[in-house]
């Protein structure tokens, strides 16, 4: 890993309410994985996995109302969390976030 | 045994850490972790799902602060 | 349609970029639909049709993680859109804008 | 033909104005257009996926603004 993807997690891994950081490849198989929640790898691959399908499912919305359209990135919110997902054609990055973390610790 | 299995589906981790030096990869990154920057900071300073239900108060006191 | 209703779409439509607004019911059926690019009934409908399906598969995503969990509010952006759904138990609010018709309007 | 077999799939008029009349429909209106009305206000003020490789510097100006 160089320095600067090492320096940009350690950033991304410090936001306040961020849990878990997941890279994967186009085959949704982890590339890289840190958790502050101490996911296993196991549970972040099954993860990855099916955030992987929804991404699928979410292009093909897009590009059915403009074809000439490209999915760019998606955010789900829950009650608890909120899950980032910025897919490209190689690789996917994937956050989950606790919003209401940076409520409590004001 | 499940372990095992699940252990065999993993990229090896060297595979891993070459694919991550590749510049193909640094330009995914560096665009895709710009993103989530981006949303991760917003989301620190206002939350849009806020529970107004709860939290009405909260909410327009901080409604207020962003406009 | 109460005036409350009517005066927040009115205010909805307005907001810059905003393209689309559709309400459906939990059958995904249309209950509302109001348009600035002249969307047909039957496109908004077949739209809000694919949002509904994405809408549960974010669903079990969410409860996949934590089943005390739940979806509260999903977007997804793409080079041209960020589409915006509220669900709800009955109800389902959805939004397309054009983010970057901001930008051009300045 | 086709239009009017999508037609009468169509709840008819008078029973969506029905609905939006409800009470159990404002709460949910009332709540969920909250939630929009915020995320476009967000968007207004800073889009997260601006094209970084075409308008980087606009892109640092925003962020700038932002922080």
């Amino acid at each position: 890993m160089s320095s600067e993807v090492e320096e940009t997690m350690r950033r991304i891994i410090k936001h306040v309410g961020v849990q878990d950081v997941i890279i994967t490849n186009k085959e949704a198989k982890l590339i890289y994985h840190d958790s502050k929640t101490s996911m296993s790898a196991k549970d972040a691959q099954k993860y990855a996995s099916n955030l992987t399908q929804l991404t699928s499912q979410a292009r093909s919305v897009v590009r059915d109302l403009d074809p000439q359209n490209d999915l760019s990135f998606f955010r789900i919110r829950s009650k608890n969390h909120e899950i980032m997902v910025a897919p490209d054609k190689d690789f996917t990055l994937m956050v989950v976030q606790n919003p209401s973390a940076s409520e409590d610790g004001k | 045994a499940e372990e095992k299995a699940f252990q065999a589906q993993l990229l090896p981790l060297a595979e891993r850490k070459r694919i991550m030096r590749t510049e193909h990869f640094l330009d995914f990154f560096r665009s895709s972790s710009k993103v989530v920057e981006r949303a991760l900071k917003q989301n620190e300073e206002f939350d849009v799902t806020i529970d107004y239900a709860k939290k009405d108060d909260m909410m327009d006191e901080k409604e207020e602060a962003m406009v």
